[in-house]
């Protein structure tokens, strides 16, 4: 028995490439010093690239394959997720780089975390174990937290990254101890192995504290409250570029992790986590609503913004069926590729060369630049979830499982709280379109704009190409049960 | 009856010295508590029969983090006068909150057995048949493996995050670059000028 | 017939979007060709839901150029079809959009996103009156309310912001509990198919109904709007453009009234019976409070908008009186007032395009500088008034006499509304059209242009000839209705029945 | 022949109305009607506004030099159906046969069927020729009479309008079509009241006559609907032939239960109280004289008030098995015959005084319509048409020689100026007090007879008041007269001057309508009310067999017989005695019964009593709705009131968010411990 | 008395709530709560450990070797993080870390 089986290998490949161009681009940069940011960024886009393809190419045929001793799962479910997390990050990635040239933040060590926070993100993904999962989780969260201070001159930039780190290891510690506690009562950490124990009546107090622990971790990872409160901070200090992609990718694969988890280790006691995320979710749909109202910054806005969205996904993962599976899948796809042409229009947001984060420089933007304000309203209003717009659909699936599994007051309080915020997305279109204009913006970079306007046609045109990616997320629904 | 005795006294300075970390007022006293916290939990595990890894807390806890943080908390050179100031003022409702949560993990804890479904699971490793560090040793090269790895590249990260945060080049800081000066040749470095005398340069 | 011409006619005007966006510039040719551009769409469009309107076959009462796609299987479909009770609404939308361009042939700012949200709008609007799949259906309700939010607060007048924020998230409110609803009739049973859920009998446990009607009555109601919930209307109806104000009480009120036709009384007949009261209630509030509120406005938009929530009030008490005429009554009002109500905006409009103020105070003896505007505004008032020989009579006549079958306090109260209405709308038409001309602002005001004769010369010609004439609407429709009450009496009758075998 | 009756007055409204009137002239004069108002003083009409005058009635002041032919198209198609009417009604005079014609259908709705037709009986003739003469009697005076008024194509339109509108009234075969007509005259009525629209009260009585005539209405459409629900059915020929089966069925009105064909009855008799100005609901008629004294020969006194009774009429079929509504009728009829009478006696307003005439007239014509002589209440509409249509535009002549004063205290002594007028004016008074053989004496006699006849306790009161009514009626036509023409002219020199007689054409008119005064009871007295009337009437009306009141009516003791004439004797001699004789009578009389004057001066107090109790409380209702029920709760607990709490719940989640890392850890903790109690006491089983 | 596995689950449970107690109750000095963090992730191991002991099971060392180093790493980030703060803000102060709020 090798140690390495060449099947885990080949289950992993993504992961390892990944792993290898990370070290490798390292290394290019270390040597090359000089202009060696532009290169590793474009690179680390083209290894990103590779590794998607590689997890769209490989294994497609079959729909569960287990490697690395059960710890390493790539089913379909993972497989989706993964590929969507990718794009996050090379997107990420493209929309930072003329932004980190004008900050003077170019390094090449920056795309080379991020593309250590996408192979932590992916291990998440494919996490089948509680250690899997923790070191998955840890290794893309020091990237994170170091990413966010990457503006290292910049109070605001290592205040976030200094409240991430804090709060960050406060949850990890909290998700250790609860994963401890699981460990203990089950005396296993492989998630078929604790469902099979709970299922066979292992269920105990001391398990479902241990639950509470994980789910705390969790959730505070996808920032859902109470376990949100550095999401708005961090958002704001963290250079916009990185906000964008702490806004799609890790959040994503967050979540990934929370469905996996509660779906493939605790479907014996549904009933206890059910419990949990409908609090969780009504918390942070209401405090996604209402927080939101009277920001003035962009990014703070859209980090209560993104609470919420959490909450509605959560929506989806407390009707616990494979409904709610293919709801959340459904949702946080629309959730990321919209949140990433939000973002691309933050950065558009760039005045005289400098770049402006308050929501009133966007005053009249409709008669300055008509393309970003009408690609900036339909994001809003689909992340409003107003029909014909991507985010519709995303709340209907969400929405369609919550009923199924009979949550009707919590669909209730989510369609309200729908409302609610819907609210402040109108107050930037209005700000946009009714108020008067104040000085344009300077010309959109060629990326930038190219991100804004895909993200834009797809919130539009979703509703038309509905079909294809709703089977791909039932399959990977599927893939859970 | 000496194993009881042990614990007690690890688990109480333990406890004790981790109190004396937060509450401590001289931060350096307070890693100081932390390097006895690890020891007394060191005690713990081998107690517990976990002797490598109480060597690994003592060896890596105290020797490098530990040391870490008193290398930081020297190196930031803060005012620790200005630091006196004491506890929240609203600790009381932390600390009934606290106790609470104590006491019903208690209540959960207390009831920990080994059930017979936790036993179906079996063993990663017979106690016994081999020396702690040796079965560890095993287990994390085969079976665990992968999680092996992926330490690896968190401590990777790590160290490129503790690197981007922390190094500076400053410019204005002359920095002896050893390649540049074995590269150097008499071509390059000097320039020979005929000076006519009394004009100069 | 085998092309999809409700597809063709709904998604028209989208190509006249795309045509006016690949126009380059901003200088007044571009706003020229914007406004060209959209006015041939909407005749066009127009034009092409003529061939549904005579392709249309009045005896039948089930949906016809139906087409069918799949969508997302399982879930739900693009299905699109009309009958009786829709059909008037397409071709109502469709024949108002043209004149609500030449309408807004003079706004000046911003013309291009102008007549785009106008088009776009148009699309949505006639896509709810043809969709027979619940998502669709829902799409294109709500879906409405961006263009319509973006009219109000990008064209409209100093409080536009208030009014079209309150506009979109009272009518967000309402509706989206609809949503929850329609999935809540989707995993009772398994389809979204309009038609299906129309054949089903019975559909859903008496229990269910009720929660069911009250979510899809939430949406509906507000908007109608039924009192309470109609405060939102004065407030867009004062501060839209002209056109929009028209759109708004010509259709978009209407499609609470079609969604009562369509969802809540064939599929949940058992909660209609058991919340009839309610309604009547609620109507009745409607008519009598609203005209008497009515009669005290100051601003011309905000008393016709409050006229609108009291003819609303006859619709929806029409509709719930549940007999052959109250519906078609319903029907035939909702279209009259589409027309009529539309009118008058337009003719407000076209004072306000020279005088720029809504106040009644700031106008007076209109007559002796605009006759063609005085005898054109009386035909609308006596409209509004549902003066017989005018469409809105028809439709008033009929709701009352329908509610009369089903209780006679209800047909008294409502024939109240009446007198009422005759007098804010006289009372309106008097002090801003008769009188002396003595307001050194209005010396000069010019009577109306061709343009705008043009623009309810249409609208005047329809309101007397479907005044007289109303079987092209009635004949429509009645087949239509007459299967929907089948159906609802079948329900009723059945549960009466069984609560028959409950008491024994 | 039928359609060209009713709708060649349409055809000359509208082209008069569209082609002869100014309507157009401004069109698109201005084309950019959006620029610069002020740069706009070029208008050929601006005049006119500066000029705008608040008195502007009567013509005189004005000029018309637009085209003559809107008048003379609408005159001469009015004067064609007229004729067409003449030979109709000539035609039923002896072999009539009834027929009925459908032009198109109207509202059909599930078993509701109505269409535009027309149906032609003996009443329907009846009313064809009064609407039409009238009408077309009217038009050729108003050439005279609006000859200088700038809108007088605009008149003559309405006129012809309103012709159309109430010969729909007159020929609908079902309850809808004359519900279309009803409405119609009132419009018609509405806008002609409005004519000169720049006077605040003329406008005010506009609306006043449409919303009270609304209240009617209201009745009305609640009548047809109840029809609806009884019979299935509002159109004539069913209706009729299922009335008597509907006898003694019940209906839910309103919580109660009401035998049906009662409530039908009232209901429909509320619009004919509305229309016809009956008691309660007769306040829009005397604010009605603001229109053109044309206006109201044709619609205030001949035709348009008239339609009430003519609705009863059409009913009768339902009305004969509905005795207490009848019994209402009655009630109703004879207190409004009294109260306009007391009224009446003490107006100063000329036209007014004519105006409460015509109120009390129509209190006799209900009268016999309860008591269930319907052929003798048409044929006091059908006379009636005449004389006070004849006092009208007799009354109009005045005002045209008085340069439009109507005040009666400001005239006086006119006879001898007019004296063609005066002769008019004389005959009309005749004819209405009742003197023997005009036409009043046969028709109006014939009411009060049978109410008396009726034998019933209302029918006795009735009798009694009516009788007191033709007192005051001759005393105050009298006063009218004798005020008018009499004594000393106590208007200025200047009007006095230009008293003249009016031209010929509108004296034509004013012959032919004295000519019917004199001679219409006459003539007609066999074929309405005496032996010819039961072939006369056909199946036009319905009397029930046991409905014999026109033979009681024929068998009345002598004095009652005499009493209507001693009543118009004394009237006679009392305003002989207090206008001519001794002229200081009237103001002693005033201040010795002050309060008694000063209420029947003030018409009973019912406009202020109105204003009270429905106008001014509707108005402060709506402001209270509005500003308290629509701001303050709707909205304030509605969209303002939680748009507001959810700012506030948005500060407080701000609030929430300090900043501190501590405290975001604290909410962590609390989070976790919030679910581990929940878990340990609650949630875990 | 015999210490079984609730003692040492005892343990750690308090030295969890103190390595809590160490971030919330700390006004000071962010030193002193990444110390707390490490009080936390001891406790964790103890757990683990006393877990992996009592159930006769070597994951848990396993579990909780791999928690060391990842604290190891932790504290190395969190370190230059709280080192780029400060030359920011020259201050390390709980207090001070409060720019963005709201």
């Amino acid at each position: 028995m090798s140690l390495l089986q060449s099947a885990d290998a080949l289950a992993a490949l993504p992961e390892i490439v990944l792993a290898l161009s990370a070290m490798a681009l390292l290394m290019l940069g270390v040597f090359r010093k000089k202009g060696a940011a532009d290169t590793v960024t474009s690179l680390s886009v083209l290894a990103l690239l590779v590794a998607g393809l590689l997890v769209m190419v490989m294994n497609s045929g079959t729909t569960l394959q287990a490697a690395f001793a059960g710890a390493f799962l790539v089913d379909s479910f993972a497989r989706v997720m993964k590929m969507l997390a990718i794009f996050g990050s090379a997107v990420a990635i493209v929309l930072s780089w003329q932004f980190m040239r004008r900050e003077n933040l170019a390094s090449f060590e920056y795309p080379v975390l991020i593309l250590l926070a996408t192979l932590g993100m992916m291990m998440m993904i494919s996490a089948n174990d509680l250690i899997s999962l923790y070191m998955g989780l840890e290794l893309q969260s020091l990237a994170l937290y170091v990413v966010a201070a990457i503006n290292r001159d910049n109070a605001k930039s290592s205040e976030a990254g200094l409240k991430y780190f804090v709060l960050g290891s406060l949850s990890s510690g909290m998700l250790l101890y609860g994963a401890s506690l699981v460990y203990g009562f089950t005396g296993t950490t492989a998630f078929p192995l604790i469902k099979n124990v709970i299922l066979s009546g292992g269920s105990s107090l001391g398990l479902i504290f241990g639950l509470v622990f994980v789910i705390a971790g969790l959730a505070f990872k996808v920032s859902a409250v109470p376990f949100h409160m550095w999401t708005p901070d961090v958002y704001e200090g963290a250079p916009t570029p990185v906000t964008a992609f702490f806004a799609a990718a890790p959040k994503l694969a967050a979540m990934a992790l929370f469905t996996r988890v509660m779906v493939s280790a605790f479907p014996g006691i549904t009933p206890q986590w059910q419990q949990i995320l409908v609090f969780v979710a009504i918390a942070s749909m209401a405090l996604g609503a209402f927080a939101a109202i009277g920001q003035t910054n962009i990014k703070r806005l859209l980090a209560y913004s993104s609470i919420g969205h959490m909450g509605y996904a959560l929506v989806g993962l407390a009707a616990g069926s494979v409904e709610g599976v293919r709801g959340v899948v459904i949702y946080m796809l629309i959730y990321v590729l919209t949140t990433l042409g939000v973002f691309a229009c933050v950065l558009a947001m760039r005045r005289n060369g400098k770049y402006v984060e308050n929501i009133a420089d966007l005053a009249g933007l409709a008669r300055t630049n008509r393309g970003l304000a009408f690609v900036f309203s339909m994001l809003m209003f689909s992340l409003a979830g107003i029909p014909v717009l991507a985010g519709f659909f995303a709340k209907l699936f969400v929405f369609l499982a919550a009923i199924k599994a009979g949550l009707l007051t919590l669909a209730i309080i989510g369609v309200i709280a729908s409302v609610v915020s819907a609210f402040y997305y109108l107050r930037i279109v209005k700000i946009i379109y009714f108020d008067e204009p104040v000085a344009a913006f300077d010309a959109m970079d060629a990326e930038v704009k190219m991100v804004a306007y895909a993200s834009g046609a797809f919130a539009l045109l979703f509703a038309v190409f509905a079909r294809p990616l709703t089977d791909l997320a039932t399959v990977a629904a599927l893939s859970l049960f | 009856m000496i194993a009881t005795i042990f614990f007690y006294l690890f688990a109480t300075v333990a406890l004790a010295a981790a109190v004396m970390v937060i509450t401590a007022r001289n931060p350096v006293h307070s890693v100081l508590f932390l390097i006895l916290t690890f020891f007394n939990a060191a005690g713990l595990f081998l107690l517990l029969g976990a002797e490598f890894l109480a060597m690994m807390l003592v060896v890596v806890y105290v020797g490098a983090v530990a040391v870490l943080f008193l290398f930081v908390v020297m190196m930031l050179d803060v005012d620790f006068v200005e630091l006196r100031q004491g506890m929240l003022k609203y600790w009381p409702v932390g600390a009934v909150i606290g106790l609470i949560i104590l006491a019903e993990l208690a209540l959960a804890l207390i009831t920990w057995q080994i059930s017979p479904q936790a036993m179906m699971t079996a063993p990663a490793a017979a106690v016994g048949a081999v020396t702690n560090t040796e079965a560890l040793g095993l287990l994390l090269y085969t079976k665990y493996f992968y999680f092996f790895q992926a330490a690896g590249l968190v401590l990777l990260t790590a160290m490129i995050g503790a690197i981007v945060l922390t190094l500076r080049h400053k410019a204005h800081v002359k920095r002896q670059v050893v390649a540049d000066q074995v590269a150097r040749k008499a071509a390059t470095s000097v320039e020979i000028r005929n000076v006519e005398p009394g004009q100069g340069l | 017939m085998s092309w999809p011409i409700l597809s063709l006619v709904t998604f028209l005007p989208l190509v006249g979007v795309a045509a006016i966006l690949f126009a380059r510039g901003d200088d007044a040719a571009a706003d020229n060709y914007a406004r060209w551009t959209a006015l041939w769409t909407t005749l066009a469009t127009f034009i092409l839901s003529l061939f549904v309107l005579f392709g249309f076959q009045s005896g039948l009462s089930g949906f016809q150029f139906t087409e069918t796609h799949d969508w997302v299987p399982g879930l739900f479909g693009y299905r699109m079809g009309v009958d009786g009770i829709s059909m008037p609404f397409v071709i109502l939308t469709t024949f108002l959009m043209p004149l609500c361009i030449l309408a807004s042939w003079y706004v000046t700012k911003r013309v291009k996103e102008y007549m785009i949200a106008f088009l776009v709008l148009e699309t949505l609007m006639i896509g709810v009156f043809c969709a027979l799949d619940l998502v669709l259906f829902y799409l294109f309700f709500e879906a409405g309310l961006i263009p319509m939010f973006l009219i109000i607060g990008v064209w409209g007048g100093p409080r536009r912001v208030y009014a079209s924020f309150k506009f979109f998230l009272y009518t967000l409110l309402g509706s989206v509990l609809m949503l929850l609803a329609v999935i809540a009739m989707y995993w009772h049973t398994g389809t979204t198919d309009i038609e299906k859920l129309l054949a089903l009998n019975p559909g859903f446990p008496a229990g269910m109904q009720i929660w069911l009607w009250l979510a899809f009555f939430a949406s509906f109601a507000v908007k109608m709007p039924m009192w309470p919930v109609h405060t939102w209307l004065p407030d867009a109806h004062v501060e839209a453009p002209t056109a929009g104000s028209v759109i708004l009480a010509a259709i978009l009120l209407k499609m609470g009234g079609y969604g009562f036709l369509r969802f809540s009384l064939p599929m949940f007949p058992d909660a209609s019976l058991y919340f009839q009261p309610l309604v009547y209630v609620l109507s009745l509030i409607a008519i009598v409070y609203t005209s008497l509120v009515a009669l005290m406005q100051e601003d011309m938009k905000k008393l016709i908008a409050y006229s609108s929530v009291a003819h609303m009030g006859f619709v929806t008490m029409g509709i719930f009186s549940m007999t052959r005429q109250g519906v078609d009554g319903a029907v035939f009002q909702m279209v009259s007032h589409g027309l009529v109500s539309g009118a008058l905006f337009l003719c407000v409009g076209v004072i306000y395009d020279r005088m720029h103020t809504r106040e009644i105070a700031a106008y007076g003896g209109l007559v002796n500088r605009m006759p063609l505007y005085a005898a054109v505004f009386m035909l609308f008032t006596m409209a509004n008034v549902g003066l017989p020989g005018t469409s809105g009579f028809v439709g008033e006549f009929l709701t009352i006499l329908g509610a009369y079958q089903s209780s006679s306090w209800v047909a008294f109260f409502a024939a109240t509304g009446v007198i009422l209405s005759a007098g804010y709308a006289l009372w309106l038409y008097r002090r801003v059209v008769y009188g002396v001309l003595d307001k050194p602002a209005l010396a000069h005001i010019p009577d109306m242009t061709p343009r705008e004769l043009m623009t309810l010369g249409p609208l005047l010609l329809l309101t007397l000839y479907y005044g007289v004439h109303p079987t092209p609407i009635l004949d429509v429709v009645g087949p239509s209705v007459e299967n929907l009450l089948k159906s609802v009496q079948a329900a009723a009758a059945a549960s009466q029945q069984a609560a028959a075998v409950l008491i024994k | 022949m039928y359609q060209a009756i009713v709708f060649l007055p349409l055809l000359g409204a509208l082209i008069a109305g569209l082609g002869g009137t100014r309507i157009f002239s401004m069109l698109g004069k201005d084309a950019d009607v959006y620029g610069d108002h002020a740069a706009h003083g070029h208008d050929p009409h601006d005049s006119h506004d500066a000029a705008a005058h608040g008195h502007d009635d009567h013509g005189h002041h004005g000029h018309y030099d637009g085209p003559n032919w809107p008048m003379y198209l609408t005159t001469g198609l009015l004067l064609v159906s007229a004729l067409l009417s003449w030979i109709v009604f000539l035609g039923f005079l002896h072999e009539g046969h009834d027929s009925r014609m459908e032009i198109a259908r109207w509202v059909t709705s599930g078993a509701l069927t109505t269409s535009w037709g027309i149906r032609m009986d003996t009443l329907t003739a009846v009313m064809l020729v009064v609407v039409t003469t009238v009408s077309a009697l009217v038009h050729v005076y108003s050439l005279g009479y609006m000859s200088h008024d700038e809108h007088q194509p605009r008149f003559f339109a309405y006129l012809s309008f309103f012709t159309f509108a109430m010969l729909m009234l007159v020929t609908a075969d079902n309850l809808l079509q004359m519900f279309f007509g009803w409405e119609g005259v009132g419009l018609a009525s509405y806008l002609l009241i409005g004519f000169w629209y720049q006077r605040p009260s003329a406008n005010a009585a506009a609306i006043k006559a449409f919303v009270v005539n609304r209240v009617g209405d209201f009745g009305f459409i609640l009548g047809i609907a109840a029809c609806y629900k009884i019979f299935g059915t509002i159109e004539f020929e069913p209706l009729f032939a299922a009335a008597s089966g509907a006898a003694g069925k019940t209906i839910h009105f309103l919580s109660w239960d009401f035998d049906a064909l009662t409530t039908i009855c009232l209901l429909l008799f509320m619009g004919a109280m509305g229309k016809s100005a009956q008691f309660l609901l007769h306040t829009w008629l005397p604010d009605a004289m603001e229109g053109p004294t044309p206006v109201s020969a044709l619609i205030h006194a001949a035709t348009m008030v008239t339609a009430g009774v003519f609705l009863v009429a059409r009913m009768s079929p339902l009305y004969e098995l509905a005795p207490v509504a009848r019994e209402v009728v009655v009630i109703i009829g004879a207190v409004t015959a009294f109260f306009a009478a007391t009224v009446g006696l003490v107006q100063n307003d000329i036209k007014r005084v004519i105006a409460y005439s015509t109120c009390s007239q129509l209190g006799y014509m209900f009268v016999a319509l309860g008591v269930g002589a319907y052929g003798v209440a048409i044929f006091h509409l059908f006379t009636h048409a005449f004389f006070k249509a004849l006092l009208f535009l007799g009354s109009g002549s005045v005002i045209h020689a008085m340069s439009g004063e109507q005040d009666m205290r400001k005239m006086g002594g006119l006879a001898p100026h007019i004296r063609i007028t005066w002769a008019l004016m004389i005959i009309g008074n005749l004819a209405l007090t009742g003197f023997p053989f005009t036409a009043g004496y046969f028709s109006k006699d014939a009411i009060i007879e049978s109410a008396f006849a009726a034998h019933s306790g209302v029918g006795t009161m009735a009798f009694w008041l009516l009788v007191v009514s033709a007192l005051f009626t001759s005393f105050y036509s009298w006063r009218l007269a004798f005020l008018t023409f009499h004594g000393k002219p106590r208007a200025s020199g200047e009007v006095m001057a230009h008293v003249h007689e009016s031209p010929n054409v509108m004296l034509v008119p004013l012959y032919v309508l004295a000519a019917g005064a004199l001679l219409a009871g006459l003539v007609f007295q066999n074929y309405f009310i005496g032996h010819e009337e039961a072939t006369f009437w056909g199946k036009a009306i319905t009397r029930l067999a046991d409905n014999e009141i026109i033979h009681h009516m024929h068998s009345v003791p002598g004095w009652v017989k005499l009493a209507p004439m001693v009543a118009m004797v004394l009237g006679f001699l009392t305003a002989l005695l207090f206008y001519i004789i001794n002229t200081a009578l009237p103001k002693y009389f005033a201040e010795g019964l002050e309060p008694l004057y000063r209420f029947l001066l003030n018409k009973w107090y019912f406009d202020e009593l109105y204003d009270f109790l429905f106008v001014e409380p509707a108005k402060r209702l709506g402001r209270f709705l509005w500003k308290k029920g629509d701001g303050a709760v709707i909205d304030g607990f509605g969209p303002d009131g939680v748009s507001a709490r959810v700012l506030d719940v948005a500060r407080g989640a701000v609030r929430l968010q300090s900043g501190y890392v501590y405290h975001y850890a604290f909410a962590m903790l609390l989070g976790v411990a919030a679910l581990i109690t929940w878990f340990s006491f609650a949630g875990a089983h | 008395m015999i210490i079984g596995l609730p003692h040492f689950l005892t343990v750690a449970a308090i030295l969890f709530m103190i390595g809590v107690f160490g971030i919330f109750l700390n006004r000071k000095n962010v030193i002193i709560i990444m110390m707390s963090i490490e009080l936390i992730l001891l406790s964790v191991n103890i757990n683990l450990v006393a877990f992996s002991h009592f159930l006769g099971d070597l994951v848990g060392q396993v579990f909780a070797l791999l928690v060391l180093t990842v604290a190891a790493g932790e504290a190395a980030i969190g370190l230059a993080i709280l080192v780029t703060y400060f030359r920011n803000r020259n201050t390390i102060a709980v207090d001070d870390i409060n720019i963005m709020k709201g």
